[in-house]
């Protein structure tokens, strides 16, 4: 996943890690610690009440089949949207990433090496208007997300896992509404009763971790469909309904669904607040401001918003405030990618040069600070499964200039080494954190002359051809697996580098190795997870080895609540947001 | 005339007796004198004519007059004492009532003294009713007849139209309405002509006497074209510098002048009437400044007839004998200037 | 006059043919891909091809631009797609005439984002417009009127103080001070008329409106001081009390009626500015209005939302400049249209 | 010795061969540049009091420069500049929903007259009689509407840009306000060096020293070279304009009102510098005036304009002692004269009413609603004719006057 920083409306999807939630505020700098999920207002909290969300960037969409932020995926699952499985409530570590039954009796049942997968609807779940939800509701669901076209800005994983014939790179199924080739997708998705069975073109080993982190697999009303004009539209199969109508740039009012039964519901949400009002639109320091006044409704208001670096000190003078902070990693780490298609970068002592000389001390100072990010070992977020940090990142946080100089006379490339950088520019913060890099290069031996982009970023640096040595590069899972890491970021097949002369995907350095190609076809073929992960362990390793991208940080959240707030809890579960499923109105 | 001004200004007789009149702004620069010691009498049906250049302080004198510098920086000293008030010690409500009503004023320009967005009848109605209780309706008429009076052809319809639909000359004449529509005592008219072409002018001219001889209104008139004041002034005062230096009957300032500054101007002017058309003898020089005035006589640095040896004319300061019937603020001994204007200054009349 | 309107009226529905026909271009002039946005990050070349095409982008810029003229005078129906329309015509969004289009990212017609704005921002722009004309204007007459004194540096000081302060500041600081910290009002939230009623609604209004009215009060204190004592400077004046007019009546007849008359151009051509959107106030105050909307559709490269507030923002500018011309011909008699 | 018409520069001493004389043909006539002798069009005293005037230290140089003039196509005396039948038209249109052109205003509506080397031909009237416009037509400062204008006998009315700019060094203008036609954000001694940039030129020397040097002869000091121009006086300012308009040695200059927004002593300094500037350089100017007597004391011959049109065109003294057109009789008749015995046995001839709009001027003659002679004079077939036919300018060549029943004033007008 992209780029935590990007401006635009790329839709940006974080899916966990598993994240730890340091209590009280406290714990700042830890990397990664394990810890308790709540604070100590988590005490059991009571019904009633309401809980108001404060938040600034609006919703794009509450299709769940189009949903594709990570905030909005865990609101909608703790709120509206149940899935087949979903991530427990009230759970830390890897627990919280573990999914568990929730329309489901159970999370799902695997066969032909993990090609096929069953699961069968509980009894008694229910729509908002009381009608049952049927595999054919998940059937549907499912079925919608091919109709490209319309179910625009989804993650779209279906495409190209579902056994369907395929014409131009595209399923030739085209989903619900032209129904072209629906005899194959009748096919490929099977219901018997209240059973459904998938059928995948290749293994899918962590299906179930995909079900929970995205709503792709929601179940969806086909008589309540109307294509685009219901990406606002909220039908409700959870605890909550949307009252009248959602208002963009403004935000709903979510109240209970009296259709919805805890009884089937093993997953832990606890449904307490009688209401949930989201606010979107709001800026960064109204919000905190007012979550620091701590004042009428602003008392059971939670945000998913960081508290700005001028504000760090209103927040650390004031013990009564501090208390109400967290601070969590987020899903979302930072890199650098070497230009293999630069000539200077094709020397590999060059890359190991640049690795040593990286300063991610002064990057994350520049980005503000330990509650602003924590240095990086990997690529791989460090509360992933399966993560390891990466042996070839030797050098100390602040870099090894020596080391660094000694490598680069090794590469016998005349001295200072010109390059150019290339990062996702215009902002103060960015801007700063560039000039950081560069003065630890530049020390090394390096000559670097920055260059900062806006919001063409992407198009330039998907581009083979662009004259640039490094790249900056952002990143979160999409699920809690190395699966939606290093495979999609340097699988040069996948991503058509040296095939297609326009585009390298998102393989934005031009990596190539077969070896690592290699890896990666094994571990997507493996039929379990462990397996899987040892075998994106190995390529990590390799592109280590490589020095196919030098780690950077692991971004943090540093989040305030309401003092009101009970049950409160950022976890994987909830990708690090706060979690909908506990929190509650201390009444 | 015997003198030109009487020694006690409440006694003298006349309409308006001005003593010492002095008007300094404060400026970044300096404090600016721009009327610096000026004294004159005007006796009721009179006209006197105060000719000078830019910045010689005759405007400056007329809304010193009119009391118009109230409420400004400018600081106005001596006395002006009109019908027997002094203008300068009563309050200001008293000489509002005075203004428009016993002084009236005609100014240079009446497309910018008018106001723009009011109807020519408005502004003279406003005028009259300010000081005279009467309805709106017998305002209007008089006000048509005002207008009918100073030549403007169908007041009826004129009275309701704006500034910017009369001519140069109607609006001159619309201006005198205003002016007259109380029957004031004294009208001063600043440079009432200047703005406007030859033609106009004589008609303006020609209004002005008529209705001075109507009216019996005493006149100021301020200009800087000596053919203005040979028209209508009985009396001339000539200002330089703030000051006055000399002050007569016409007759003697045209055919008897004896400033330097005076022959200056006589001799520069280009005339209509010289059918030898010799040389132009300019004054050389620029005008003085008004903050750090020459010392001594403020004109001798331009004056082709001073005489510092003998006279001291760049130390000691010349006198204007109000006493004197022609008292002129110059050192050269009165027979000697006399002479001089005899013999050297050509007048260039046929 | 009539004429002269008309013929305004005209060449301003000829401007915002350009206007909008220059959006279009610069749009596809610019290096982002509005296609690229339509899908996540496992976007492939295909899926942008196929959306491209969805959204009509596919088509040369003139014929977009064609039927987007087509929109406005007979409607349109989004997507365009015979097929879909014919599998499942409940998916198919009318828009009727006057259609300025159908915004994907908001999944909505641009006609109704623009109906659902456009009360928000007339309502801040007309109450910030009564509180900086009332204040603006007696500021700038008192500060005149006592030139010089302490009371006019006074006024004029804070004036260029809070000129010189950004809007965003302004407000933030309003905001967080006024409503969150010492409480004395409410937090700001926009609740319509119908939704409220007028209490609310003014309530709401209030910090908002005054950080916009502030930056205003600080242009028109300075605005009106110049042009009172431009004013008072005339001739036209100096005549006034040469006729013996009291100190009050010159003031409230000849003065005012001189200074007002520059002031209400400007004002005029300032609320037509303003009711096309005051962005910085309501992204800080979060006013859904045609600012933030514009500001929203500008960053996420949404073409039919652009269009249609330019159109909309341009309409209103038209508008209050051919107000304020006739307006001036009715102030200002030496002013003739013909 | 042979006089020179009109011109009346010659020195005494000029051999005859040299110039024999010019005249210029009838304005209505077609242009000709063949100078036809009439020894006897120019009234003696004319030439005297010219000769009074530049007699003394620049009446050498003038001679020694006069050689120079030999290069030149066109001697002193003869003509350098010929107007036929200018016409200067400010197109208008009319209301309503689609404007047409409507009648426009005729600013200048078919003037003709010639300029002779070396003299100052005077153009007078008041406000709104086209004079301005007239003049600035003349250096195509403004297109004409029809109409031709010839230089050095050549027709230059559409001249291309090239032919234009070359003009333009032969032929400047002097602006009535000193300081709006002068830019404040530049110094003196780049306004003045302004025309050698515009026109490429590198005087010798330098064009600092040149500058400096016009500086002088104008009358400034070269010391103020870095000066601004709100630093100077108005007297001051308008002498700038002038050695701006000198600098590039030019052989007509147009000066429009130079001298009316000046106090008296100071327009009579500017007034002798630009005589002094004729004789040294043998100048012609084309002198617009509203001020009938500055507009006698300069000018050779004058013409008198009202409505766009000339009404009367003659030598100066013939002008204001002799003029036969009432309009010039009004106008001579209204100005003040400083003399209060003379002022008070004066008659004045005064006009009634305003002048008419010149977008529709009145039929026939322009000037018969506001004409004395018409009003009292005239018997009702001859105002008919007043009314329905425009009169032509005719008469001898030193004196030509539109009327058709021109003729001297009942009373003494000046």
């Amino acid at each position: 996943m992209t780029i935590s920083r990007r401006t635009t409306a790329l839709a940006v999807l974080a899916v966990t890690s598993v994240l730890s939630v340091a209590a009280c505020g406290g714990g700042g700098g830890t990397t990664g610690g394990s810890g308790n999920g709540s604070t100590g207002s988590a005490a059991a909290g009571s019904k009633g009440g309401t809980v108001f969300w404060l938040t600034k960037r609006p919703a794009e969409h509450l299709d769940p089949q189009r949903t594709y932020i990570g905030r909005d995926l865990s609101i909608e699952n703790r709120l509206f949207y149940r899935d087949l499985v979903s991530f427990p409530v009230g759970k830390q570590g890897e627990e919280a990433t573990k999914p568990v039954a929730d329309l489901a009796t159970d999370t799902g049942q695997s066969s032909e090496g993990g090609k096929v997968w069953k699961f069968t609807l509980r009894d008694g779940v229910k729509w908002q208007d009381g009608k049952d939800i049927t595999c054919e509701d998940l059937k549907y669901g499912f079925s919608r997300g091919f109709a490209t076209d319309v179910i625009t800005g989804g993650p779209n994983y279906q495409l190209g896992y579902l056994d369907v014939p395929n014409k131009d790179g595209l399923p030739t199924y085209n989903g619900p509404y032209k129904k072209a080739a629906q005899a194959d997708f009748d096919k490929a998705v099977t219901c018997e009763g209240k059973t459904i069975t998938y059928h995948f073109n290749k293994p899918w080993a962590d299906f179930p971790l995909a079900i929970a982190s995205l709503r792709s697999f929601s179940p969806y009303r086909a008589d309540q469909d109307k294509g685009d004009k219901s990406n606002y539209a909220v039908f409700s199969s959870g605890p909550y309904m949307l009252q009248g109508t959602w208002q963009k740039g403004k935000g709903g009012t979510f109240v209970r669904n009296t259709n919805y039964d805890p009884k089937t519901d093993q997953t832990g949400r606890k449904a307490l607040p009688d209401k949930v009002v989201i606010t979107e639109g709001l800026t960064n320091e109204i919000i905190n401001q007012r979550l620091i006044a701590d004042s009428g409704e602003d008392k059971f208001a939670v945000t998913d918003r960081a508290i700005p670096g001028s504000m760090y000190s209103q927040v650390d003078s004031n013990p009564t405030v501090k208390d109400r902070s967290t601070l969590v990693n987020s899903p979302f780490t930072d890199y650098l990618l070497p230009n293999f298609n630069s000539d200077v970068m094709k020397n590999p002592k060059v890359r190991q040069a640049l690795a040593m000389a990286t300063d991610k001390t002064a990057y994350i100072t520049a980005l503000g600070g330990d509650k602003a990010a924590t240095p990086s070992k990997s690529i791989v977020n460090p509360e992933l499964p399966g993560y390891q940090p990466n042996p070839a990142f030797t050098a100390p946080d602040s870099g090894d200039t020596a080391a660094a100089k000694k490598l680069l006379e090794e590469a016998g490339v005349p001295l200072p080494v010109k390059i150019k950088y290339t990062y996702s520019g215009g902002t103060p913060t960015s801007d700063n954190s560039a000039a950081a890099l560069k003065q630890g290069w530049d020390k090394a031996g390096f000559s670097t002359t920055l260059d900062p982009l806006t919001d063409t970023y992407y198009d330039v640096i998907q581009n083979p051809n662009t004259k640039s040595d490094v790249y900056w590069g952002g990143w979160g899972a999409d699920w809690p697996s190395a699966a939606t890491v290093t495979a999609p970021l340097f699988d040069s097949v996948l991503n058509g580098v040296g095939t297609n002369p326009k585009s390298n995907g998102q393989d934005y350095g031009n990596y190539a190795s077969d070896t690592v190609n290699k890896l990666f076809n094994q571990a997507r073929n493996a039929a379990t997870t462990d397996e899987a992960n040892s075998l994106y362990q190995q390529a990590d390793v390799q592109l280590g080895k490589d020095t196919a991208y030098i780690p950077l940080s692991v971004t943090k959240f540093y989040y305030l609540h309401g003092s009101g707030v009970t049950g409160y809890a950022q976890s994987a579960a909830s990708n690090g947001y706060p979690d909908l499923g506990s929190i509650g109105a201390k009444q | 005339m015997s003198t030109w001004a009487s020694a006690d200004p409440v006694s003298s007789g006349a309409l308006l007796a001005v003593r010492d009149l002095k008007v300094t702004f404060p400026t970044e620069d300096g404090l600016v004198k721009a009327v610096d010691g000026l004294t004159f009498d005007l006796r009721a049906g009179e006209t006197l004519g105060i000719v000078g250049e830019s910045g010689s302080g005759k405007s400056v004198t007329s809304q010193a007059i009119m009391g118009l510098h109230r409420g400004s920086r400018a600081k106005v000293e001596g006395q002006i004492v009109f019908d027997g008030r002094d203008l300068l010690k009563i309050v200001d409500d008293d000489l509002r009532r005075m203004r428009g009503r016993d002084i009236a004023m005609i100014f240079q320009d009446p497309l910018s003294a008018l106001h723009p967005y009011y109807t020519v009848g408005n502004q003279i109605v406003e005028a009259y009713r300010i000081h005279n209780d009467v309805s709106k309706a017998a305002a209007r008429a008089h006000v048509i007849d005002m207008l009918d009076r100073v030549g403007i052809p169908n007041p009826q319809k004129r009275i309701d139209q704006y500034p910017h639909e009369f001519s140069g000359g109607m609006r001159q004449r619309a201006m005198i309405a205003m002016a007259l529509v109380n029957s004031p005592r004294l009208i001063i008219a600043d440079e009432p002509t200047t703005a406007l072409d030859v033609t106009v002018q004589a008609q303006i001219l020609n209004l002005l006497v008529d209705l001075q001889k109507e009216f019996g209104s005493s006149i100021i008139i301020i200009t800087h074209d000596l053919g203005v004041v040979a028209e209508l002034a009985d009396n001339i005062m000539v200002m330089y510098g703030g000051k006055a230096v000399e002050g007569s009957s016409a007759d003697e300032i045209f055919y008897e002048a004896e400033h330097p500054y005076t022959w200056g101007l006589l001799q520069s002017m280009p005339r209509i009437d010289a059918v030898k058309q010799a040389r132009l003898q300019p004054i050389a020089g620029n005008p003085p400044s008004l903050i750090n005035p020459p010392s001594g006589c403020a004109f001798h640095p331009r004056c082709a007839f001073r005489d510092d040896e003998r006279l001291g004319c760049s130390s000691v300061v010349p006198r204007f004998e109000i006493s004197d019937e022609h008292p002129t603020r110059c050192l050269i001994p009165q027979a000697e200037r006399r002479a001089i204007f005899q013999t050297q200054i050509e007048t260039r009349t046929a | 006059m009539f004429a002269y309107v008309v013929r305004r009226i005209f060449v301003g529905a000829i401007m915002l043919v350009v206007m909008s026909l220059v959006t279009y271009l610069l749009f596809f002039a610019a290096p982002s891909d509005p296609a690229r946005f339509t899908c996540g990050k496992n976007c492939s070349p295909e899926l942008i091809e196929q959306n491209r095409k969805a959204l009509g982008y596919d088509k040369p810029v003139f014929v977009q631009y064609g039927q987007f003229l087509k929109g406005v005078f007979v409607g349109r129906e989004f997507p365009d797609d015979p097929e879909l329309k014919k599998s499942a015509p409940e998916t198919i969004a009318e828009c009727p005439a006057p259609c300025l289009g159908y915004s994907p990212l908001q999944s909505d017609t641009v006609s109704s984002l623009i109906a659902t704005a456009a009360p928000v921002s007339i309502s801040l722009a007309l109450a910030a417009f009564i509180l900086w004309m009332v204040l603006g204007i007696s500021g700038g007459v008192i500060a005149a009127l006592y030139k010089g004194r302490l009371i006019d540096r006074a006024l004029v000081g804070s004036a260029l103080i809070v000129y010189s302060f950004p809007t965003f500041f302004i407000g933030l600081s309003l905001y967080i001070f006024v409503a969150i910290k010492w409480q004395l009002t409410p937090i700001p939230v926009y609740t319509s008329i119908s939704d409220g009623g007028i209490g609310p609604w003014l309530y709401g209004l209030f910090l908002p409106s005054l950080t916009l009215a502030l930056i205003y009060i600080a242009g028109y204190i300075r605005l009106t001081r110049a042009f009172v004592l431009e004013s008072m400077g005339e001739d036209y004046i100096r005549t006034a009390r040469a006729k013996g007019l009291t100190q009050r009546r010159i003031l409230g007849k000849h003065t005012m009626r001189a200074a007002l008359t520059p002031i209400a151009t400007v004002a005029g051509l300032d609320l037509g500015g303003l009711l096309a959107g005051a962005i910085i106030t309501e992204t800080v105050f979060n006013y859904n209005g045609l600012g933030k909307l514009a500001v929203q559709a500008a960053t996420t490269y949404d073409l039919p939302t652009t269009v249609g507030i330019v159109i909309v923002a341009a309409t209103f500018i038209i508008t209050a400049n051919i107000v304020v011309d006739v307006l001036y011909a009715v102030i200002d008699p030496r002013v003739k249209y013909s | 010795m042979t006089d020179l018409p009109t011109s009346g520069r010659t020195p005494d001493d000029e051999p005859a061969a040299a110039s024999t004389s010019t005249a210029t043909s009838t304005p209505s006539s077609a242009p000709t540049s063949t100078p036809t002798s009439t020894p006897t069009a120019t009234p003696p005293s004319a030439h005297d009091a010219s000769r009074d005037r530049t007699s003394g230290a620049s009446g050498g140089r003038r001679f020694s420069r006069r050689r120079k003039a030999a290069d030149d196509d066109v001697a002193l005396g003869e003509v350098i500049l010929e107007v036929t039948d200018l016409k200067k038209h400010f197109p208008m249109h009319t209301s309503g929903i689609i404007r047409r052109a409507a009648d426009p205003v005729k600013a200048v509506d078919g003037i003709s007259f010639s300029v002779r080397k070396g003299e100052t031909l005077g153009l007078v009237g008041e406000s709104g009689c086209g004079k301005s416009t007239a003049g600035r037509t003349l250096l195509q400062l403004l297109q004409p509407t029809s109409g031709s204008i010839r230089y050095k006998g050549k027709d230059v009315t559409n001249a291309d840009p090239k032919e234009l700019r070359k003009l333009r060094n032969e032929m400047q203008m002097v602006f009535q306000d000193p300081y709006g036609s002068l830019n404040p954000r530049q110094t003196v001694g780049t306004i003045i060096a302004a025309p050698f940039h515009i026109q490429g030129i590198k005087p010798e020397g330098g064009i600092k020293a040149e500058v400096q040097r016009l500086m002088e002869r104008v009358g400034l000091n070269p010391e103020h070279y870095n000066r601004f121009p709100h630093e100077f006086s108005g007297g001051q300012r308008q002498r700038i304009g002038i050695a701006r308009a000198v600098a590039l040695r030019p052989k007509v200059i147009v000066c429009d009102e130079p001298v009316s927004a000046l106090d008296v002593s100071i327009q009579a300094q500017v007034v002798n510098l630009l005589e002094d500037l004729q004789d040294e350089f043998e100048l012609t100017y084309v002198f617009v005036a509203h001020d009938l007597a500055v507009i006698r004391h300069i000018s050779d011959r004058v013409a008198v304009m009202y409505l766009g049109k000339i009404m009367e065109l003659a030598t100066r003294d013939e002008l204001y002692e002799n003029p036969l057109h009432p309009y010039t009789q009004a106008l001579l008749s209204a100005v003040p004269i400083p003399d209060p015995r003379r002022e008070n046995k004066r008659e004045r001839i005064l006009l009634k009413g305003d002048l008419p709009s010149p977008i529709n001027p009145p039929s026939g003659c322009v000037f018969h609603t506001r004409c004395p002679r018409y009003r009292e004079d005239l018997s009702e077939a001859e105002r008919t004719r007043c009314t329905t036919e425009v009169p032509v300018i005719q008469g001898e060549e030193d004196h030509r006057v539109a009327c058709h029943f021109a003729g001297p004033p009942k009373v003494d007008v000046i």
